[in-house]
Order: structure tokens, then C-alpha cells, then sequence
């Protein structure tokens, strides 16, 4: 019984028993629980517990060492915060469905063998789905369906890796795997999906912009960082990640730059955030693991602190679009300053929390030799600055003047921004904080004169850049419009050019008819054609056509039995 | 002086006559008001060059600890962050240029092409804010206040 | 040669097998189609009895002589049962019929496709 | 007594039926029935048990000891089919009343229970014996009340659907009839263990070739293996929903029961698998069974036809795991002939809840039934989730090692297809789940606003089985272990 105390169930039984309660309590519930299960949490010694026996598996559902506990340390923080930043949500779908996402994700950081693991990862991506379909509109259901089919695959390649793993070594420990044989490929794979690797990337800009206000706050939060902390476990100082992790910091840069909506500029923020911890694992130094894992928190918070933001935003304008706000810093002050906070932290400017984290990373790249990645991620924390610390805050609050008065954000979404921020400030004044949590004891000072100098150098002419660039006008107004992403291949191209490959086929078919006539009947045609209903495997048959199959598969029985 | 012109051309045609005076602003915003104004903008970005001018010129004086090389350059990072941030926006002016589509494009299965649903908001305006303070908050948490803050969420 | 006619028996069954499958691929009226399941289902009544008739064998009766040849009796007791098995079925599948003329009006299997096809929800 | 229990197991229900008949009482013959069917099932857990602990029980019908006497054999596999068949049985008979209340007229309720309790015995009796001859008998009784059953259904496409399924019916099992009349003529015996013993031995190779063959083609028939499946979409979807819940849950299993036991137990491993068919016929058409069926499930607007073709591509699961015929795959097979057996009658009888209060189960006007039928929904969801595989589910126990036996096996392009398909399973679960729960109505007229749960005596036994599915989800340990017992009792022949 003590087992169920475990946090990841603790939130999956207060996900169960959520929609029996009155409506303040539920929203009472999704703040207590994430308290309470952090409590539990830190009163698990180190080591594995909770280990259950189902199949003849041994599943390990507590593997507690400081890797696990800092994500599950995040993890509990970013429930608790969203939990109040959603306080005014009565929606039951939403608030169970944040629950079992929260609970997921943590099981998923403690979850100590591939198979509970497995179990959790589909966990999220069956329970995040479901804060997308609650804003519930027909395109949210479309952008839903895509993001629960991306997030299925990958699970069903994690279970296909793990399966292969398992027979190649015997062994379901989710220990370091390295990239070695079919199975860790394809377990990889699949973290890499999650972890949204370029190419792979583009459910994340796609769904997070799809879901609730609420909902993508929570969405932010927990499914790319236990990607990020699948990979350290898993696959750290594997060398393709650093470049993998260089790619992915630089590029979803331009395609933010001009993009309209800003929570999909947000994710791709975020996208190009997870790029840096990538970097750090593939590093896999002591330095560069605890860089990621210190920015993975981090980022967490400032990232959501953002979402937070410009949900605020929505919550009071119904839109996020940068060519429709402006000037809404003379009503909002609040979550304004709150913003500016984000900014500053995710933009690494000395005394905020970015600041303390990336330049971990940036190190470790640095003393590991390899320069151009370390340019790279240079570059990619200057493309912050352009797309999200001064893009973000100056079209919402600032630039023209949207004509907009929106009241300032409630009470308790200001709230959880105002402690949002107030942890970033925290951690970027005191990093101790952070660095006693981190898996690998760092001696690290962030507060240089040097460190502290070059920083500035690098904002200041980028702010720079910025003023010439608007002075001369080259830097792009946004306008209502849809950039396209890598996904243009599957929704558009594909799709688009389906009917052509469907008129080769009967092309095709039709040619083979007429050679091949008429002998083989209507026995065989494209697929589509066979099932839709009314289709001839999808309608009921006469007797005859029943009694035609039988016979002609029983002579083919007899005749292959008798050869 | 592209820049202000804009920003007078747009507070002019979209705000009206009320839009901009003290009364229709939260207090804390009133220490932002400077950002609307021509001249103050200038003189904040004058500093902000000073600003850059000493930090690029501390460069001289002040050898650095280098751990890459190319990175004791003189003005190596002002020039890597003024660089850049060109860089990025030239190249996506530039990407713009392919990939560009309507807002529509993906419609009806994207969420760009609709707007957010209007129940699960709240849109009040400035001069309607509901009052609610944090004794509010915790008169609800405690369960005292049933009205509750706002409109409920996206419930059924 | 010989063993082709002398094996006469089963080819009565096959050609009876082949005409009840026949029909109730070929013909649309329902109850000719039973008629062609019962044909079928006779054929394997006639296969099991030619296999336990052994030439000169003769009934399973107690008699003096011990060295008499018996032909085998329990395929008859089997295909008593399945006679009884296929009275059944014939008889459930004409109340069917009757029912589906009651409420089609018809017992062609073609014009049942083309009602039951426009029926919504098919 | 508890010796006698193998023929108690068939007499209670075949005596309930004429009881039925002279009761004649709607209320009173369901009682009948429903006691019956309730003592049927202890006597499948007593035989379970005694299975378990002390192995295989032989039973001489008549005091006529095999093999010229008729013999009921029980080991542990069918010893399982017997208490998943009565199981089902009596909980879906349980449901039945309220159900068949409102679709059936009140003057045939007794014929009803009688044809059912009928049907019960035949399946029971295809299951207990071990003679070749009575599994034709049995086969042709539960068939026969099956068709009844089917055309008691309010649409007259019930008929028709029957009337197809009766003719082809009858033809698996006139093969079936002839396949045992050639093996009966091969080796002079109609007793399986006896068989098992004397094929080999035959003379003649070629009958038993031919009975072979006959034999597996008259039950892929009744199995509804595609593409022989064609009767089963529309008999599922017309016949009264009570009805396919218990067809679902229990016919096309016990058919697969009789295949394995002919495959495995009559003709044995190597035999059976030595031949062409199996890897040549079989499992390229389960393989394409559940792909293609799959697919065609997500196109359907009914409820109850787009569970049918999942049910035929649920069977394609269950043979694919038979034709690899390892220890493992074999297990899978039967593990899933049970699990998907009460996913589908549970997912069955939560269709004819929604039948019950709406009055049809046209998917896409089932928009926010979550909100006026909480209960029934819930427990579709759950078995829905079953029937895509998510862990923690009965699918998942048997899914995992379907891929696992496929991959022990090194059939790769199995595995993915497995995969594929349930990634077809999470589309058409998830668009039903998706219209149940998240689309608003359009119009919220008077039929539509306010909760109309179905009644009591149906929600019981639907949570019921509910239940008992996820118990077995979540202890998947128990069912694999009798499963694996069973795999490892029929590779090693019959003793």
C-alpha cells in the first residue's frame, strides 16, 4: 500500500478521484498534490524502490538518484504553478488531464527499467493530448490528432527498441545505453521525437500553440525536459547529439523571427532552447550533463513564466497574435514586468537564471574544443535575444499601439508569474541554490568580471543591432500569415499529391487489366477503393461471392497440401 | 527617425483621443510612459549606445581569460551579437520569401485560422477590471467566496 | 481404368458435391439455394456410407460362422446424426426464407441486395 | 459427485432449454435460464480448479470407455474456454433481460432463452469433448440456435444476415463433417487422443492430407478468419446486441478452440506446420486480416459494424499468433482468444446501452454522450482502451507478447504490422472516443439535454466484466500462466 505513495500514483490517484469532487476542490486539489508528492518525494532515500513484478518483469517505478530527483524536483514545481495559474479553470478534461500529464512525466524521470518507462511515456502523451482537444474546436481536434499520432509513434518505437534491446542483452535496465545496435537506435529515435530533434521537431510548434491558455503552460513544462532527461540518461556523450543539439539551437531561430502567433514563436524558443541541453548531454561531461540538467530547470521556469505571460494575454484579447496586440503595457504593467523577467532570463542577462545555466553549457562546449559548436550556440543565444527576449515583450506591450485596454491579468495568474519570476531572480542572484541540486557536484562561478563583461558585450550590441535595424527598416513587421515548417511535407505536399499517386495506381491498374485481363475478375484494386464503406470488403456479400471464396481458397488449400 | 515617425503614425490613427491618457492606465504603468514618447526614445537609445561604446572599449584595457581561441579578439563578443542578430534577420527576411503562405494555409485543421474560443476568456477591458486582490484569492481558496473571480473556465 | 469405374460411388459423390455447390453459387432464389446446401450435405451422407460398405461384408449381426466379414455399421450411426443435423438446418433455413418473404417480399438474392443496399446505414 | 461434473457442465443448460420452452413465462424463462447458465459457470471453475491442481480429466460418456466410447477430455486450455464461454454467458444473460426486453416482442422471450441456452450447450460441448464426431454435433446445435438468435434482431437485414450466415455455416461445417468422415476412414477411430496416436501410423497420407485440409477450411469458416469472414459484419451488426455481445465473446473463439485443438492435439505440431497451408495460407491471410479489416474499421459510421471488422482483424491477431507455433506465440493466441473475448462483449453490451436510451449508434451523432450517459461511456472507453492495447489493459498483455513471439521468431514484418494496426485501432477507438467526449451537440433539443444512464441491471454486469478485464490487465500474470500451461500441454501433444 505504501507503494501507491510513490508521487507518480499519488497524481494518478488524485487524477482519478478529481472528477468526483466540487469544483473548488478539485482546483484546491491540483495545488495540494503537487506539494504533497514533492514532499514524498524528497523523503525517498537514494537508491530503487517500489519495484513491482508484472509478467515476469521486475519494474522499478522509484529509481531515485539527484539526475531523476532535479527533473522531479522541476516537475513538481511547474504542476504547482500551473495548478494556480489554472485556478479559474472549472473544466474537469483539463484538470485531470493535468494531473495524469504531471504525474506521467515525474514517473517517467524515477521510472528505472525501459518497460515502466515505456508505460509512462505513453502516459503523457495520451493525457497532454488531451489539454489540446479541450479547447475544442474542430481545428484543435485536427492539430490533436496529429500531435497524439507523433507522440504514439514515438512510444511505439520506444516499445519496439526496448523489445529488440531485450533480446539482444536480456536486460530492461534503463541504464546507459549508448548508440549501439538496432534497439538503442530506435530507442533514439524515439526519445528524439519527444525531444523534438530537427526534422522530428515540428509537433511542437504545431500542438502547443493548439491547446488551451492553461493547457499549454502545462504542455511546456514536462514532455521535452523528460525527453532531455531520457537522453542523459541514456545516451550521454553520445557525439552525434552535439551536433544534433547545434542544429537544433540555430534553426527554429529563423522561423521565429517572422512568425505571427507568439506562443508558436514561444515554442520555437523552446525548441531552440532544448537544442543547448542537447548539446550538454551529447558533451557528456560532468560540467556539460549538469549545464543541461540546470537549464532544463531553468528553462522550465522561464519558459513557462513566457507561456504564462502571453496566456494572460489571450485570457484578456482572445488572440495571440503579434499583428493584432501592442501597447498593452498601460493596462498590464504586471505581466509586462513579469514578461521582461522571462526575457532577461531566457536571454542569460547576468543576475536572472538563464544567465547561471547556459553559460554551463557554453563552457563545457568550449573547453571540450569543439569551437564551432560553441560558435554556434553563440550564435543561437544571440537568436534568443532576436526572436523571443525583444521580439516577445516589445510587440505585445510596447511597439504600436494595438487601440487594446485589456484588464490586467487575474489575480491568480499574476500570482503564479509574479513567483515564476521571483524564482528566476533567485536562482540567477544565488546559483548555489541551483548548483547543490545538481547530479554532479560543479565548481562553477557564473560572476566574473570577464563572464559578466562578455555577456553584456554580446546583449547590449545585439539590442544594438536591433534599434539600427528598426532605425533603417529592415527588421520585419509581422503580418497575419503561416510560415512554413517541415511539416508542410505530411499536411500539404503529401496530401496534395496523393490523388496523383491514386491516378498511377489506376492507371497502373487499369494497364495491368488490360494485359493481364479480365481472368483475375475485380478481385484486386487500390486499397482505398476496398474499404470505404460500400466498398467491396467493406459491404455484406451475397451467398455467392461468400461460397465463390471458399471454393477457390479450398481448391488452393488442397492443391498446396497435396503438391 | 523611421522608427518614432511609425510609432506616432500608428498611436495616432489606432488609439483615438483617450487611449493614451493617464487615466485609462494602471498606476505601476505610469512609469512606463516614457516608452511613448518620441523624445524619450532617443535619449534611451543614445545611452543605450554610450552604453556600448564603454563596454567595447573596456575591451582594450581589460585582456580577458580566453578558453577558445579567437575569443581575446578585440570586441570579439559585440561584434558576434551585432553580427548575428543582423544575420538571423536578414535570413529570415530572405526565408520569407519562400515560405510565406496566407493565414488560411492550413485551414481548417490549423488553429491559425480561427480564433480562440471566446468562452474559455475573459475579456474585459481595463475600465471594467473585476476587483480582485489577493484577499480575494484567499477568501476563495478557503472557500468563502462562492461568486469566485471570474467566469468559469471552459466547463461544460 | 477399371479403378476409375470401379470407384463409382465416389464419383456420384463428387458430381452430387460439385451440382449443390454449383446451384447455390448460380441460383438467387433462396430456397434453391438450400435445396443445393442439402444436395451438398447428402453427397457426404453417401460418402460416409460407401466408405464403411467393405465388398461381401454384411450386416453386424451375431452369427455362426466366425469368420465372416462385417461391413462397418458406425458411419451409419454417424450419418443418422447428421441426417437429423441437416433436416434441421433445412428447416430453420425455410423459416427463414419465409420470414424474409414476409418482410421483403421477395426470396431473390439479387433484389434483396439492391433493397438491403438502399436501406440507410448498409 | 464432483466426478460427474464434465457432464453437468452440458446437461444443466441442454435441460434448461425444453424448461424454457414449457415455462413460456418472458420473466420465469429467463430465470431459468439465468440459473442454469449461473450453475454451468461454477461447474467450469470447480473443473478449472481440479485442472489446475491435479491435470488432465477424462470423462466416459455412458460408462463406454474410449475410443469406442464417446470421451470428454478437459485439460487446462479448454478447461479456460469453458469458464471464459459460461462466463460471458451468464453475464451477458444477465444484461440480456432489460436489453432483449425492449428489441424482442414479449411473446417470444422463451424462445429467445431457449435458443441461447441451446447455443450454450452446443459451445460448451464443442469445448468439453474429445471426440471428433461430437464436435460436429455440438457445433451444428450452437450454430443452429446461433441463426436463431441472429434473426430475432428488429432490423429485417437480420434475417438476411442470418439466413448467410446459415448457409455458410453449414458449409464450414460440412467440411468439417467431411474432413473427420476421411480421417475416420484413414485410421478407424473418431477419438482425438486416439487419433493423435494413429495418424501418424496411417497408411493412407493422402485422406488424412484431405481431411486435413477440409477440416481447417470448415473452421476458418466458423472462425470468420478473413476472407472467409464476409457472414459475420452484418450478423454482428443486426442481430439483437445482447446477442452479438454473447456471439462476440464466445462463437468465433470456440472455433479457434477447435482449430488449435485439431492442429495441435489431433494432427500435432510438426504435422500441421510441415504443411504448405499454414505458413503458405494462413498467416499471410490473418496477417492481411487484421491490417485490411483495420482499415476498413475506421471507415464505419456504425458502432456495432466497425467492432464486427474489428473483430475479424482481432481473430487475424489470435491465428498469426497460432501460425508461428512456438511456445510463445501459441500463448499470445490464446491469451487473446480470452482477453479479446471480454473486451469485445464488454465493448458490445456498452453499445447496447447507448441502443437502449438512443435508439441508435450512428457514430457520429453520439456527439457529448459522455455527458448524458457518464457510465456507459466510461466503460467504453476503458474496454476501447483494451481494444487498441494501452497498457494496463488486456490488449496490452496480449499484444506485447504477440510482437514478443514474433520477434523470438524473427518475423520482423510482423511485428510492425501488429504495430501498424493498432495504431488503425487508436484512429477508429479514438475518433468514437473523440466524438463521445469532446463534440458539442449541435442542437441541444429536449432528447438531448439531461443524463439518461442506461438502467442498473445493464450497467452491473457491463462493470462487471469491466472489471474483471482490467483485473486481468493489470495481473496479466494470471492469464498468461494458464495460457502458457496450455501452449505447452498442446505442443506436447496429448498424453
Amino acid at each position: 500500500m505504501m507503494n501507491l505513495m510513490a508521487p507518480p500514483f499519488l497524481y494518478l490517484i488524485a487524477a482519478l478521484i478529481c472528477p468526483f469532487l466540487p469544483s473548488r476542490w478539485r482546483a484546491l486539489l491540483l495545488l495540494g498534490i503537487p506539494v504533497f508528492a514533492l514532499m514524498v518525494m524528497l523523503a525517498y532515500p537514494a537508491g530503487e524502490h517500489v519495484v513491482w513484478s508484472v509478467v515476469g518483469f521486475d519494474l522499478t517505478f522509484m529509481r531515485v538518484d539527484k539526475l531523476s530527483t532535479i527533473f522531479g524536483i522541476i516537475f513538481s514545481i511547474a504542476a504547482l504553478l500551473s495548478g494556480l495559474y489554472a485556478w479559474h479553470v472549472r473544466d474537469t478534461v483539463q484538470q485531470v488531464a493535468t494531473l495524469a500529464y504531471a504525474g506521467a512525466a515525474i514517473g517517467g524521470v524515477f521510472a528505472g527499467d525501459l518497460i515502466s518507462l515505456f508505460l509512462w511515456w505513453e502516459g503523457t502523451a495520451v493525457a497532454s493530448v488531451f489539454l489540446i482537444w479541450a479547447r475544442r474546436t474542430p481545428a484543435a481536434t485536427a492539430t490533436g490528432m496529429r500531435y497524439l499520432l507523433i507522440q504514439v509513434l514515438s512510444g511505439v518505437l520506444l516499445l519496439a527498441g526496448l523489445l529488440v534491446h531485450y533480446h539482444d542483452t536480456g536486460s530492461i535496465a534503463f541504464e546507459h545505453l549508448g548508440l549501439v545496435s538496432t534497439g538503442t537506435f530506435l530507442i533514439f529515435l524515439s526519445f528524439g521525437i519527444k525531444c523534438a530533434f530537427p526534422l522530428l521537431h515540428n509537433w511542437l510548434a504545431d500542438a502547443y500553440p493548439a491547446a488551451t491558455i492553461t493547457g499549454t503552460v502545462v504542455l511546456s513544462a514536462f514532455t521535452t525536459k523528460m525527453a532531455v532527461y531520457a537522453l542523459a540518461r541514456g545516451y550521454a556523450g553520445t557525439e552525434v547529439l552535439i551536433y544534433i543539439g547545434a542544429v537544433m539551437a540555430l534553426f527554429p531561430i529563423i522561423l521565429a523571427v517572422v512568425e505571427d502567433d507568439l506562443q508558436r514563436v514561444l515554442a520555437y524558443s523552446l525548441n531552440s532552447q532544448l537544442g543547448f541541453m542537447v548539446v550538454g548531454v551529447g558533451i557528456g561531461s560532468d560540467m556539460s550533463i549538469s549545464g543541461s540538467a540546470a537549464h532544463a530547470f531553468c528553462s522550465v521556469l522561464y519558459q513557462g513564466l513566457l507561456f504564462m505571460s502571453v496566456g494572460a494575454v489571450v485570457y484578456r484579447t482572445g488572440t495571440s497574435r503579434a499583428s493584432r496586440l501592442g501597447g498593452l503595457y498601460r493596462t498590464m504593467p504586471v505581466t509586462m514586468l513579469c514578461c521582461l523577467v522571462g526575457a532577461a532570463s531566457i536571454s542569460a542577462v547576468p543576475l536572472f537564471s538563464g544567465f547561471v545555466s547556459k553559460s554551463l553549457i557554453l563552457d563545457a562546449s568550449g573547453y571540450n574544443g569543439n569551437y564551432l559548436v560553441w560558435l554556434a550556440l553563440l550564435a543561437a543565444s544571440v537568436g534568443t535575444v532576436v526572436h523571443t527576449s525583444i521580439k516577445v515583450p516589445f510587440t505585445l506591450f510596447f511597439s504600436h499601439d494595438s487601440g487594446k485596454r485589456p484588464a490586467e491579468a487575474p489575480v491568480h495568474m499574476r500570482l503564479a508569474m509574479i513567483i515564476a519570476a521571483f524564482l528566476c531572480v533567485i536562482i540567477g542572484v544565488f546559483p548555489g541554490l541551483l548548483y547543490s541540486l545538481l547530479p554532479f557536484s560543479v565548481d562553477y562561478h557564473p560572476y566574473t568580471f570577464d563572464h559578466v563583461l562578455v555577456q553584456f558585450q554580446l546583449l547590449l550590441f545585439a539590442a544594438l543591432a536591433f534599434v539600427v535595424l528598426k532605425k533603417i527598416g529592415l527588421y520585419p513587421r509581422t503580418v497575419a500569415s503561416t510560415m512554413l515548417d517541415v511539416d508542410v511535407i505530411y499536411r500539404k505536399w503529401i496530401p496534395a499529391r496523393l490523388p496523383l499517386v491514386a491516378r498511377r495506381v489506376a492507371d497502373l491498374n487499369a494497364s495491368a487489366r488490360q494485359s493481364a485481363l479480365g481472368l483475375l475478375g475485380n478481385g484486386y484494386g487500390v486499397i482505398e477503393r476496398l474499404t470505404r464503406p460500400g466498398a467491396p470488403l467493406a459491404r455484406g456479400w451475397s451467398v455467392a461471392s461468400m461460397m465463390f471464396v471458399v471454393i477457390v481458397l479450398m481448391c488452393a488449400v488442397l492443391v498446396l497440401n497435396l503438391l | 527617425m523611421a522608427m518614432n515617425s511609425d510609432k506616432q503614425a500608428d498611436s495616432g490613427v489606432a488609439a483615438g483621443a483617450d487611449s493614451t491618457g493617464p487615466e485609462s492606465m494602471a498606476p505601476l504603468a505610469r512609469y512606463f510612459r516614457w516608452t511613448d514618447n518620441p523624445a524619450s526614445i532617443d535619449r534611451f537609445i543614445r545611452i543605450l549606445s554610450y552604453v556600448c561604446v564603454v563596454l567595447f572599449l573596456i575591451d582594450i584595457v581589460w585582456p580577458r581569460y580566453t578558453k577558445v581561441p579567437g575569443e581575446g579578439l578585440w570586441g570579439f563578443y559585440a561584434i558576434i551579437g551585432f553580427v548575428f542578430f543582423s544575420l538571423f534577420v536578414v535570413a529570415s527576411r530572405f526565408l520569407r520569401l519562400f515560405t510565406e503562405r496566407g493565414a488560411d494555409y492550413y485551414a481548417p485543421d490549423c488553429v491559425d485560422a480561427e480564433e480562440y474560443p471566446e468562452s474559455a476568456t475573459e475579456q474585459l477591458s481595463h475600465a471594467q477590471r473585476p476587483n480582485d486582490t489577493l484577499s480575494s484569492l484567499g477568501r476563495q481558496m478557503l472557500g468563502r467566496d462562492t461568486n469566485g473571480s471570474g467566469r468559469e473556465g471552459a466547463s461544460s | 481404368m477399371s479403378q476409375l469405374i470401379g470407384l463409382y460411388s465416389y464419383w456420384i459423390v463428387i458430381v452430387l458435391m460439385m451440382a449443390g455447390l454449383y446451384i447455390m453459387i448460380a441460383r438467387y432464389n433462396l430456397v434453391k439455394k438450400i435445396i443445393g446446401l442439402s444436395l451438398f450435405q447428402t453427397s457426404i451422407f453417401y460418402l460416409y456410407i460407401t466408405m464403411s460398405k467393405i465388398e461381401g461384408g454384411t450386416a453386424p449381426i451375431l452369427v455362426e460362422d466366425a469368420d465372416y466379414v462385417y461391413s462397418n455399421p458406425l458411419p451409419h450411426v454417424l450419418i443418422l446424426t447428421a441426417i437429423v443435423v441437416g433436416v434441421a438446418t433445412s428447416a430453420v433455413a425455410l423459416a427463414l426464407i419465409v420470414r424474409i418473404y414476409e418482410s421483403y417480399g421477395t426470396i431473390e438474392e439479387d433484389e434483396l441486395k439492391a433493397i438491403e443496399a438502399a436501406e440507410p446505414d448498409a | 459427485m464432483i466426478d460427474q461434473f464434465p457432464a453437468l457442465q452440458i446437461m444443466v443448460t441442454l435441460v434448461a432449454a425444453p424448461i424454457c420452452v414449457m415455462i413460456r413465462n418472458p420473466r420465469w424463462s429467463w430465470v431459468c435460464a439465468m440459473v442454469a447458465n449461473t450453475f454451468a459457470f461454477l461447474v467450469s471453475l470447480v473443473l478449472l480448479d481440479k485442472v489446475l491442481d491435479d491435470g488432465v480429466i477424462r470423462y466416459a460418456v455412458g460408462g463406454w470407455a474410449a475410443p469406442s466410447g464417446i470421451e470428454y477430455y478437459i485439460d487446462a486450455m479448454n478447461a479456460a474456454v469453458l469458464v471464459l464461454v459460461s462466463g460471458i454467458s451468464a453475464v451477458v444473460l444477465l444484461y440480456a433481460y432489460r436489453s432483449v426486453a425492449k428489441s424482442v416482442p414479449a411473446e417470444k422471450h422463451y424462445l429467445f432463452y431457449t435458443a441461447w441456452m441451446m447455443c450454450v450447450t452446443g459451445l460448451l460441448g464443442i469445448v468439453i469433448t474429445g471426440d471428433a464426431f461430437n464436435v460436429f454435433v455440438f457445433l451444428e446445435i450452437s450454430s443452429l440456435s446461433m441463426y436463431t438468435l441472429i434473426s430475432f434482431g428488429q432490423d429485417r437485414r437480420a434475417l438476411t444476415a442470418s439466413f448467410r450466415y446459415l448457409v455458410l455455416g453449414s458449409v464450414g461445417a460440412s467440411f468439417i463433417l467431411i474432413g473427420i468422415g476421411f480421417l475416420y476412414a484413414a485410421t478407424g477411430t473418431l477419438n482425438m487422443s486416439d487419433l493423435a496416436v494413429r495418424i501418424p501410423e496411417s497408411e493412407s497420407q493422402r485422406a488424412v492430407l484431405v481431411a486435413f485440409s477440409f477440416l481447417t477450411m470448415g473452421v476458418l469458416i466458423k472462425s470468420a478468419v478473413f476472407p472467409l469472414h464476409a457472414w459475420l459484419p452484418n450478423a454482428y451488426t443486426h442481430a439483437p446486441v445482447a446477442v452479438t455481445a454473447f456471439l462476440a465473446g464466445t462463437a468465433t473463439k470456440v472455433s479457434l478452440y477447435v482449430l488449435l485443438r485439431f492442429f495441435f492435439s489431433v494432427f500435432g505440431k510438426d504435422y500441421s506446420f510441415g504443411q504448405h497451408l499454414l505458413n503458405g495460407v494462413l498467416l499471410p491471410a490473418a496477417v492481411a486480416g487484421f491490417v485490411l479489416m483495420s482499415l476498413v474499421a475506421i471507415f464505419q459510421n456504425d458502432l456495432r459494424r466497425m467492432l464486427a471488422y474489428s473483430s475479424v482483424a482481432q481473430v487475424g491477431y489470435i491465428v498469426a499468433g497460432f501460425s508461428l507455433a512456438t511456445q510463445s506465440g501459441l500463448t499470445a493466441g490464446i491469451v487473446h482468444v480470452v482477453n479479446h473475448g471480454m473486451v469485445k462483449a464488454c465493448l458490445f453490451m456498452a453499445v447496447g446501452c447507448i441502443l437502449y436510451r438512443v435508439g441508435h449508434v450512428h457514430t457520429p451523432s453520439l456527439d457529448n454522450l459522455l455527458k448524458r450517459m457518464p457510465f456507459t461511456c466510461v466503460a467504453f472507453i476503458i474496454s476501447g482502451l483494451g481494444l487498441i492495447g494501452v497498457p494496463l489493459t488486456v490488449g496490452f498483455v496480449s499484444k506485447f507478447t504477440l510482437i514478443q513471439a514474433s520477434l523470438e521468431k524473427g518475423w520482423w514484418a510482423i511485428a510492425a504490422l501488429v504495430l501498424l494496426s493498432s495504431l488503425m485501432a487508436i484512429v477508429y477507438v479514438g475518433r468514437v472516443i473523440e466524438i463521445m467526449v469532446f463534440r458539442r451537440s449541435r442542437e441541444t433539443g429536449p432528447e438531448s439535454s439531461g443524463m439518461s444512464e442506461a438502467p442498473l441491471s445493464m450497467l452491473i454486469p457491463l462493470y462487471v466484466l469491466v472489471g474483471v478485464s482490467l483485473y486481468f490487465g493489470i495481473n496479466g500474470s494470471a492469464t498468461l500462466e494458464v495460457a502458457g500451461q496450455a501452449a505447452t500441454y498442446l505442443l506436447g501433444g496429448l498424453q
